[in-house]
């Protein structure tokens, strides 16, 4: 019976106290820790790469007429990063942030909301502002901004109809 | 049985209610040191569970209300049984305090049974089962110790025994060894907390129990604990107040101080076991028993 | 299939005759036998008892989209030859489908048998049947894996407000399924004699979350179900989620850069660590010593720590992708990670000595939850169990997969099958896997850790086991169009569980929490997707008034 | 009725372990927080055997359909004040599994279900995480019992905008 007690007593002596007085000490973090993301709203341009790849739908994406809206809910996240690994701009950092802990759902909520496009034709709102601005800059280079600005059925509309005046030309 | 006798029992009954909860989170924070973390942050971590239990709901299930009954025995028996102890004077129930004492403590061990018969859970039931075989073994031992020590000092009276016993050393150490084992069993300690045990019986007797009523079972517990370390501590005293003749007050203080001693070290004894099962802790406690009552007996008839 | 003409191997001759065709699914690796439905016992009882095969799983598939029926994949192993057998059975009715039980010669296909019953509605034929998988109130003609029903289909709660009655059988002791002994909602029924176990009832499959159809669902691509794969268990998520991803490489024939390996191999040894660190705990608290529990737990927090900086995460790694790892280990990192080792080596070594001195621990665990040799075959078991009852049984060194053919180790293995020696053999892997970590470190070759440049084949095929700390984890793809076609994952406690029944009859009660606990179950493995029969009918004696009720539930 | 958080709370919380079907990895993680590193005792808390015992039940897991009526048993079984904290993604939402056909997903649709048959949950808090880091849920319950205030609160940013 003693020698269980003597070799309890030398364990807890050479461990010591181990406690890490959280909250009031640091936590126990080591600086790879992935905790929820954070997104760069004025870098992110709303294409929805990290919608795409985010295993547990914490990412979505909420359409409607002239707004789209990319929801970060925190309370579904699993955590995994791959948002941040996909994401073309680099708007989704993730950080170190675990404390999460609310009574109301909505607090875990984050909203980038994009206004959308207006098409100068019909009038339709399509495509994120951001999105829609890069894709023109990077077909500027190529010469033919002319129609980018216009929603994709408008474009093809427009589009026959040049080729048609082409054609007819 | 003058003023200042009752006057000090009633103390040392308030001190055991006052203080076996801290006695418990003592246990507790010696448990998490040996466990290397810190604990509970105050020493009246127990009180405030207490506390806390008693502004809660009561949910009783059905049939359950009788449990109210065999719980307050359980307490009062306790506390009666504390007051057959000599607080450094008489006991208010000498010369007949060895027999209280037995008759008493009994009455807290078959009630706290009862606890578990009539809340009716299965956990319970066999978690009282279980207290039941070990009690049948250890009160056997336990009235056979009390008694040895007793015989030991010439005197069939604790509080006699404090003023005119007259100790044989040897047999009086055979008999206490048998008594303190008996107390740590009827402290329901690791590895004997048999009744409760929490993997297998989910806190078997008091498992029904909530709110106000679980803080009384709590309490119960920890005076059966405090009953059992204040005897031992009592054993312990004995001879010191007989032969330097530290009576009253200083003789309060010995015992309480003593009684936390052996608290401490039963907790210490239960922070380095595991838990034993029941066919093998009656096997193990039957094989000590019976020796030690025999060396002890035939020590005392042969006058050594 | 991918296909591979190549005779049949020498240890399959005693069956050939049965077997309508073979393919070589990967050369020395996995084989697949067509074989008919009326010659399925046939084929079982000679893999089984001729050959000696041990039982992995069987897999129902709705291959009625490919084919117009279903079929039932029997996945045998011969350990000594590291190969994997797939039996392969076609169904062609598709109202009600039905095929033959091998039960009575393979007692292991017990519940994988009701699985697809339950899942599928593929009757298996000769024994006897009931719900395993899905709640009771699930409607009887929803079967949720089959392709024609949608992921989400919820079908309406039965009553809804009705409380269930749990423990509704008077002559039992309910452990479960909120008992402090488990720490996870399952539900044992100890029938006891007195304080002695005469029998026991398990009602599984609490945690069945229905990851496999999960995975099919349009939810999902390849690389997210890795994600998922990892969810399937919190304790050993890792394995899970690399069987997977071993397996849609060797379907999709992925090349995978061998630094990604060595990780790989090195992450699962550190999952390792961490388990068998809070196995040891949690017994030592079932055995009522507190000490035990916090020592070891303060010794695995290390490697918990250790696990974070690895990966990032203190469990749920999240680092496979199929094609690699998502993070390297920086050269920076592994002088860290050998003071770790090093710390963690030490510390269980004190504390797993200090846990057996204590007299009542040992005793508890000596001679208790007995399993014997001849049982645990008879029931293909796996892992530690396997190894404490004398079967010598290590994917890592049957069926090499990852780093595993570079490093040596040693297979721990005792012949009592009591809890001691599972206790024992999980102890002395602790610094199998210590050693093992330290020779990955330091072979582990320069490189890439990710091949993002992959295209997967739809209708490939694979088989893949990995030791996970519980033992053997199978996993079994069909590949598809953009994600998995079918994905089974037969996790360890599965295996496991029903070696519980002889272990623990006649044992006391107060050792059934550490004889359940020895296996190490993980019930959220197991119950992805499913009651033993008392097949007894043995008479059982009550031990208190019957009507009790369980304090939850009063 | 709504009964208030007794103040005495904040110094004992007793606390029972409800797994609903998780992956284990928030259970580990709870027990975890018992362990000496990170020793939850330091704020009173102990881990009860029985959820008549208990001021708050830590519930992990998305609620599988098979555990849903015992869940509902054992959250009755508590006396009030009745306190839950959800613990990881799964009890907050239903995580991965949020639209599987076996579970309900998450504590919201259970409280709903709670409601109808009337057990009263007093409060409730989430806590995020996948798993739960053991000091996230000693955050909760800290936030939980209100020894601590919340940090995060909803964000909703126009795109361009910092």
């Amino acid at each position: 019976m003693v020698k269980p007690i003597l070799k309890l007593i030398t364990v807890a002596k050479e461990a010591g106290v181990v406690t890490r007085k959280y909250p009031y000490d640091s936590p126990l973090l080591t600086e790879e820790f992935r905790g929820k993301i954070e997104i760069d709203a004025s870098i992110c341009w709303g294409c929805g790469a990290c919608v795409k790849a985010c295993p547990s739908n914490a990412l979505t994406i909420r359409e409607s007429m002239d707004v789209r809206e990319l929801v970060y809910f925190a309370g579904r996240c699993i955590f995994c990063g791959r948002c941040a690994d996909v994401c073309p701009t680099g708007a989704i950092k993730v950080t170190k942030e675990f404390e999460l802990a609310t009574e109301e759902l909505e607090d875990l909520e984050q909203v980038v909301i994009h206004r959308k496009v207006k098409c100068p034709i019909c009038g339709k709102h399509f495509v994120p502002q951001p999105l829609g601005r890069y894709v023109c800059e990077k077909c500027a280079k190529g010469g033919v901004p002319t129609y980018m600005m216009v929603c994709p059925e408008c474009r093809r509309k427009v589009g026959v109809k040049k080729m048609i005046r082409c054609k007819g030309g | 049985m003058s003023f200042i006798n009752l006057a000090l029992s009633l103390a040392l009954l308030g001190v055991a209610v006052a203080i076996a909860p801290i006695l418990d989170t003592v246990d507790r924070k010696l448990r998490a040191r040996l466990h290397s973390r810190i604990g509970p942050p105050t020493i009246l971590q127990t009180w405030y569970d207490i506390a806390k239990l008693l502004r809660k709901e009561i949910v009783v299930s059905e049939g359950g209300a009788a449990v109210i009954v065999p719980l307050s025995m359980t307490a009062a028996s306790a506390l009666l049984a504390l007051s057959s102890l000599p607080p450094g004077m008489p006991s208010p129930f000498a010369p007949l305090d060895l027999l209280y004492l037995i008759m008493f403590s009994a009455a807290a061990h078959a009630s706290f049974i009862l606890i578990a018969v009539s809340s009716g859970n299965v956990y319970a039931v066999i978690g009282g089962f279980r207290e039941f075989v070990l009690v049948s073994v250890n009160e056997v031992a336990y009235v056979l110790g009390l008694t040895a020590v007793a015989l030991s000092t010439g005197v069939l009276s604790f509080s006699g025994a404090a003023y005119y016993g007259d100790f044989r050393p040897i047999p009086y150490i055979v008999s206490f060894a048998l008594l303190s084992l008996c107390l740590y069993v009827s402290s329901a300690r690791i590895p004997f907390d048999l009744g409760e045990a929490e993997p297998e019986l989910a806190s078997g007797v008091l498992i029904e129990l909530s709110g106000p009523l679980l803080a009384f079972g709590i309490i119960s517990v920890l005076l059966k604990r405090f009953l059992a370390a204040a005897v031992t501590a009592t054993a312990i005293a004995l001879p010191i107040m007989r032969y330097s003749g530290v009576y009253g007050l200083p003789g309060f203080g010995l015992l309480l101080g003593l009684t936390i001693a052996v608290w401490v070290i039963h907790a210490l004894i239960a922070a380095s076991l595991g838990r034993s099962r029941v066919g093998v802790a009656v096997k193990t406690l039957i094989s000590l028993y019976i020796p030690l009552t025999l060396l002890a007996y035939t020590l005392l008839l042969f006058g050594v | 299939m991918n296909q591979h003409k190549d005779p049949l191997p020498e240890r399959l001759r005693p069956i050939e005759s049965l077997i309508r065709e073979w393919l070589w699914i990967d050369r020395g690796r996995t084989i697949m036998l067509d074989v008919k439905r009326e010659n399925l016992v046939e084929v079982a009882r000679g893999l089984y008892k001729e050959i000696g095969a041990f039982f992995k799983t069987c897999a129902g598939v709705d291959e009625r989209p490919l084919w117009g029926g279903y079929a039932v994949h029997h996945i045998f192993g011969i350990d000594e030859e590291g190969l994997d057998v797939v039996v392969y059975v076609r169904i062609p009715e598709k109202d009600y489908p039905w095929v033959p039980s091998i039960v009575r010669e393979v007692p292991a296909a017990d519940w994988c048998e009701l699985e697809f019953r339950d899942l599928l509605g593929i009757d298996p034929r000769g024994r006897l049947t009931q719900r395993l998988v899905l709640p009771d109130d699930w409607p009887e003609e929803v079967k949720p894996l089959r392709k024609d029903v949608p992921y989400g289909y919820r079908p309406p709660r039965a009553e809804e407000t009705k409380p269930a009655e749990v423990g509704m059988y008077p002559s039992g002791v309910p452990v479960g399924p909120y008992h402090p002994a488990l720490h996870e909602p399952e539900y044992f029924e100890l029938y006891v004699e007195g304080e002695e176990v005469v029998d026991v009832r398990y009602r599984g499959f609490h945690v069945h979350r229905g990851i496999e159809k999960l995975a099919e669902s349009p939810r999902f691509d390849y690389n997210k179900v890795t994600f998922l794969a990892e969810r399937i268990c919190g304790i050993c998520g890792f394995v899970h989620s690399c069987a997977y991803v071993m397996a849609v490489e060797r379907a999709g024939k992925v090349e995978v850069p061998e630094r990604a390996e060595y990780i790989r191999a090195l992450l699962l040894e550190v999952e390792r660590l961490h388990s068998h660190l809070l196995w040891l705990g949690v017994a030592a608290h079932l055995l009522g010593y507190d000490a035990g529990f916090m020592h070891a737990w303060r010794v695995r927090e290390k490697t918990m720590i250790l696990a974070e900086y690895l990966t990032g995460s203190r469990k749920t790694y999240g680092m496979n992708l199929v094609g690699g790892v998502r993070k390297d280990i920086t050269p920076e990192k592994v002088p860290k990670i050998l003071k770790v080792l090093e710390e963690v080596a030490k510390g269980t070594k004190k504390v797993a000595d200090m846990i057996v001195s204590v007299p009542q621990v040992r005793k508890r665990l000596e001679g208790t939850g007995v399993l014997r040799k001849s049982d645990a075959a008879a029931l293909s078991v796996v892992g530690p169990v396997a190894r404490a009852s004398g079967l010598n049984r290590d994917v890592r060194k049957d069926y090499p997969y990852l780093a595993y053919k570079d490093v040596s180790f040693k297979v721990p293995v005792y012949s009592e099958g009591d809890n001691l020696s599972r206790t024992l053999v999980r102890v002395e892997e602790i610094f199998e896997s210590i050693e093992i970590i330290k020779q990955l470190l330091d072979r582990m070759p320069p490189g890439e850790v990710l091949n993002e440049e992959w295209d997967i084949e739809p209708g490939r095929y694979a088989v893949t086991s990995v030791e996970a700390p519980r033992g053997e984890d199978t996993h079994l793809l069909i590949t598809g169009v953009g994600r998995p076609y079918r994905w089974r994952v037969r996790a360890p406690t599965y295996a496991n569980i029903p070696a519980l029944r002889p272990m623990l009859r006649g044992q006391e009660l107060a050792d059934a929490p550490i004889t359940i606990a020895s296996i190490d179950p993980c019930f959220s493995c197991t119950d992805r997707m499913l009651v033993i029969d008392v097949r007894t009918g043995k008479r059982s004696v009550l031990v208190t008034r019957p009507q009790v009720k369980v304090v939850s539930l009063g | 009725m709504r009964v208030r958080t007794p103040r005495a709370l904040k110094r004992s919380i007793w606390v029972f372990h409800l797994n609903t079907g998780s992956c284990n990895a928030c259970d580990i993680e709870i027990l975890d927080v018992l362990a000496p590193f990170m020793d939850a005792e330091r704020f009173g808390v102990k881990l009860v055997a029985s959820p008549r015992h208990a001021d708050v039940a830590l519930l992990t897991g998305p609620i599988t359909r098979e555990t849903l009526p015992k869940v509902v048993n054992a959250l009755r079984a508590m006396p009030r004040p009745r306190l839950v904290l959800a613990i990881g993604a799964c009890a907050v939402s239903g995580g991965i599994w949020h639209d599987s056909y076996s579970v309900i997903g998450g504590f919201p649709r259970l409280k709903k279900i709670l409601e109808e048959n009337g057990v009263v949950i007093d409060r409730v808090v989430y806590v995020p995480g996948c798993p739960a880091r053991p000091e996230a849920i000693i955050y909760g319950l800290a936030v939980l019992v209100g020894l601590l205030k919340k940090k995060v609160r909803k964000e909703v940013k126009e795109a361009g905008e910092r």
